[in-house]
């Protein structure tokens, strides 16, 4: 029986792997995830009917709440909202791995008073009923540290995301919280693993407030926009826990798995560092770029003063009808806008013309890394289409009309010029090199790095201030009409 | 061959396996892949039900947070694989 | 967790991350590869080194066995390890 | 100390793999197989150190001699004896698995008869002294089975290779003997893992015997120029039955190196095997393709009568001397004559003259996937000189010049015309489109899958005939003479 059970972890792991593995090109995708919730189904049957479960009705209980309320938040979620959505997920798990290492901390101090069976029943590595293993202490402080500063950390990551919680600007205060926890933390879990490890209630208690308020202290300093870094590290933290969870279930199932999330989440993270060419140690610590580079409104507005060459709608709708060749650079804006259908339909009223359309996509445009390609995705842009940056920069020279779509930093020409600049050394989009630029945002407010684009100010680039989804609609109608 | 060894073992080779398979998702799945994998990330309910279920071990406290672990995590998972569905049936070649 | 479930799990892992890498090698190693990974077969020689310098169970035969076990497996290593580096060696970029 | 002895084993393992991640890009390759080599020797280095070893005397003398003549072997052979040179290394290490295995039996009888303890030194998973465990039953005999066939299979092979072993004709006969000595060795295996394990030692010479006759029996009826199939896959099989070792002495860095190279084996093979358009079962079952296709040499002189265009080395060299792009396609002849430091000599030349020179590789060019680059390899060709079949294929259009040297089947168009030809299907080189192809070869013979090819009778072809070292030196002459 027992060797079933661990067969059965055993499968849902590969299953997991090849569900992964389908996520490798856009066609397996949909199958690939479908075959990992076949897998996680399969843990959860397996871990139902293990050896030590006995009371089915509680987890039962457990999963239809879960499954309903999960099913509503992914029914009502926009598409637009997906990064906050996924972060707060996040949280929502490290919330449970929390309550995890909790529970199994009380079970087995409720088990030592029953036999060692008991005990080795939970943690199956005990070979002293008075003395737990090192691993299993270190790993439960692992569970509870990660745990809760999953759960606040995310929690504030989806505020800053949706803008309800501003960029810090006490960020000393933070990081001595910050640096002070820590330390209250080693000497916490020394005493729990040296001293005490099954009499230390007050202790755990003490520790799970204070990771608790760690999670905040660590996320509050760091800049709204690097939110997305933030997540993607949170979640790989996440996968790592249940690694650890792993390790004192004695449970392979869970270390595979936790190990392929953490993998997922630290390459995400290291991608989204490199594009925007910051190392992760400055988005951690190095506090917000807006509030570091950021200008003065007066400053932003001189920097433009008489030099942008206005548009409207109708005049690019005029440009569009001339055009051979026009592509679409999307960025945060169009989110924000939610233009992704407005972009789709002219898109194809140029290719009714006989156009050649493209879309530009910066591996760091919108808030999230494919945050661009799911939206462009949800407006049903066949996702070859979507063509990468490298590819796309050397067609630009050709291009008759690139339209920037509420991108900013990414199509920053200060990247490569200006050293002094935050963004110098992230590689850009190159729309300069098109025939004409037109520039669809509302007004001159800069973008996530808080800095003017000198893009703006060029001679072949037009601005056309408004909603871009508004804008949009606006060149439609008008291209209509001509 | 100690258990610590063992499942180090298993959790070194799970990570090349990770590191390998992950660097090939192209950058235009990489949302999915995030929403995909926190959804994976939910395998932590096998430890909730391991723990609340257990025999005589269990306490009234145990049992309430291992249940609301569960309930937490099932979130994640439901959630994270229907939303991780809904994006990736939108992905279309033309 | 018994101990053959270990190694199986252990194995396909194992599996896993080899068919990732191998399927990355380009055309132009396979020659060096497959004399490199022949070389690594001869990892056996771990076997023959256990078996066959054993404590008070081990017999003359066996003994004889083991050595020449050891022998032929160095063989296989030395001589594979070398000629892979010296094809290697002789691969240049312009 | 266990801690560390298994520590180590899981470095080493892990170099291993960091080792054939090496192997990925030429770059890397020379490191990547140093690390292996390094890897090796810390396991080496490990087993001697662990626990139950105390008679290093022995073990030492073993790594000695090993080393001594592994070194001699591999500062004399010949680049062009690759192939023979890795199916007789491949044959040596089954040998050692093979006596592991027996030595491993020998002495678990031997423990059996003092305690558990002992025994449990030598295979952990048992429990009572009288039962073997299955498992361990099984491993002995998957390891005396691989090592044995992978010991005379390999050699067969490494005759078979140098030609010294033709093709068989008895077919039937060795098919007989395969399925009777796999029935006999079913019911041995039964036998010793549920009757008796330990007192069964004219049994496990029985089997011996009978592995090694199978050996050369599966693999004499297989054709000559399918021999790098078969050395692939024992050098696969020979991964795994380390791996079933690891099982057995429960050491997992076993299992991890032995399940890699099998991996590898088992995708080199089917790389062949795809790159022939044949299935495995085809190959290893399916007889010599060369003895069912093959033609009498009165068919194929009558094939090629009064169709052939003749020409020679001084005309090569007038064709050469005005042609602004010239294409090598190199084949196993270039092996057999040994013209690569020719061909380099002869394409320098050309360079020198401005003209552009490339090399056209097939992945079955040759007796080994990547024997072509290793050849010329040893020539100094620059690796970014050799082009991939689907890649060089659309320039050959644009070619003046296309020098076929003692290739055959991989430029024979019957592959994409003739759906009875035993090479259909096969993806070819696509010669026939550049404006001239040169011909080098002896004669007419044909190439390994034993037909005629229309390459040589087209209007666009000239054959010169010779050894093609010999063919080129005359050519390099006549062309400095010009
Ligand atoms: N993708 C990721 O994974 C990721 C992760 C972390 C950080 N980041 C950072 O995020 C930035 C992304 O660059 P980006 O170019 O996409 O965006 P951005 O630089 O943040 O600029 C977005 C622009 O959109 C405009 N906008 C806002 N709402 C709009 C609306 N409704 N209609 C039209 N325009 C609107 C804004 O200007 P107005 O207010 O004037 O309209 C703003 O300048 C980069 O700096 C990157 O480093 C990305
Ligand atoms: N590479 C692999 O991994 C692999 C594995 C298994 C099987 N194979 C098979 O091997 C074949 C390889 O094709 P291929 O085109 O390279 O070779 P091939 O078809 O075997 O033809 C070789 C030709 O070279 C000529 N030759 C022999 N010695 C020569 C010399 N000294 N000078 C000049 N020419 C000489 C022979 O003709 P003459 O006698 O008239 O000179 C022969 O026709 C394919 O059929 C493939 O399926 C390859």
């Amino acid at each position: 029986m027992l060797t079933l059970i661990n067969l059965g972890y055993l499968i849902s792991a590969v299953l997991f792997i090849y569900g992964i593995k389908g996520m490798t090109t856009p066609k397996t995708a949909v199958r690939g995830n479908k075959l990992s919730a076949i897998a996680m189904l399969l843990a959860i049957i397996v871990a139902v009917i293990d050896h030590d479960v006995v009371r089915y009705e509680y987890i039962i209980v457990g999963l239809l709440i879960g499954s309903a309320i999960g099913a509503y938040m992914a029914k009502k979620v926009a598409m637009t909202d997906m990064p906050e959505m996924v972060a707060a997920l996040n949280g929502v798990g490290g919330g449970a791995s929390l309550l995890v290492a909790a529970a199994n901390y009380l079970e087995v101090q409720k088990a030592s008073t029953i036999s060692l069976e008991a005990v080795q029943n939970l943690v199956p590595a005990v070979t002293d009923i008075a003395q737990m293993p090192m691993q299993w202490s270190i790993a439960v402080i692992l569970s509870i540290l990660i745990g809760a500063v999953t759960l606040t950390g995310s929690f504030v990551a989806v505020g800053k995301l949706k803008g309800k919680i501003g960029d810090a600007t006490q960020i000393g205060l933070y990081k001595a919280i910050v640096k002070l926890s820590f330390l209250a933390l080693i000497a916490g879990t020394v005493y729990f693993a040296m001293v005490s490890q099954l009499n230390s209630d007050l202790l755990i208690l003490g520790m799970i407030v204070l990771c608790l308020i760690l999670g905040v202290c660590l996320v509050m300093p760091i800049g709204g926009a690097d939110m997305p870094v933030v997540v993607s590290l949170l979640n790989s933290y996440s996968g790592l826990a249940g690694a650890a969870a792993g390790f004192v279930l004695g449970n392979n199932g869970l270390i595979i798995t936790g190990s392929l999330v953490g993998a997922s989440g630290i390459i995400l993270t290291s991608i989204m560092c490199k594009a925007m060419n910051r190392s992760l140690t400055n988005v951690l610590f190095g506090g917000s770029m807006a509030a570091k580079a950021g200008i003065s409104k007066s400053e932003n507005d001189a920097f433009y003063e008489g030099k942008i060459k206005s548009s409207s709608a109708d005049e690019l709708a005029m440009l569009l009808d001339g055009a051979q060749k026009v592509i679409f650079v999307p960025g945060y804006g169009l989110a924000v806008a939610q233009a992704q259908h407005a972009t789709r339909e002219l898109a194809r009223m140029l290719e009714e013309k006989g156009c050649d359309v493209k879309y530009a996509i910066h591996p760091v445009a919108g808030r999230m890394p494919g945050h661009m390609n799911v939206l462009l995705a949800e407006a049903e842009v066949p996702y070859d289409q979507l063509v990468e940056m490298d590819t796309i920069n050397p067609e630009f020279v050709t291009t008759d009309v690139a339209i920037v779509l509420g991108a900013n930093d990414v199509v920053n020409p200060a990247a490569s010029k200006d050293p002094a600049s935050p963004i110098f050394g992230m590689p850009i989009l190159d729309v300069q090199n098109a025939r004409t630029v037109v520039v669809v945002k509302r007004g001159l407010a800069p973008g996530f790095a808080g800095i003017p684009n000198e893009l703006f100010i060029r001679d072949n680039t037009l601005m056309v201030s408004g909603d871009a989804k508004k804008v949009l609609q606006d060149t439609i109608t008008a291209l209509k009409d001509l | 061959m100690d258990m610590f060894m063992l499942s180090l073992t298993i959790f070194v080779l799970a990570i090349f396996v990770g590191v390998e398979i992950i660097n090939k998702v192209p950058p235009t799945l990489h949302t999915p892949l995030m929403s995909g994998t926190n959804a994976i990330s939910g395998i932590v309910v096998v430890g909730a039900i391991i723990s609340s279920g257990g025999g005589g071990h269990t306490t009234t406290l145990s049992t309430v947070l291992g249940v609301t672990a569960i309930a937490l995590a099932t979130i994640n998972i439901v959630a994270g694989f229907m939303v991780t569905d809904r994006m990736l049936s939108m992905f279309k070649k033309k």
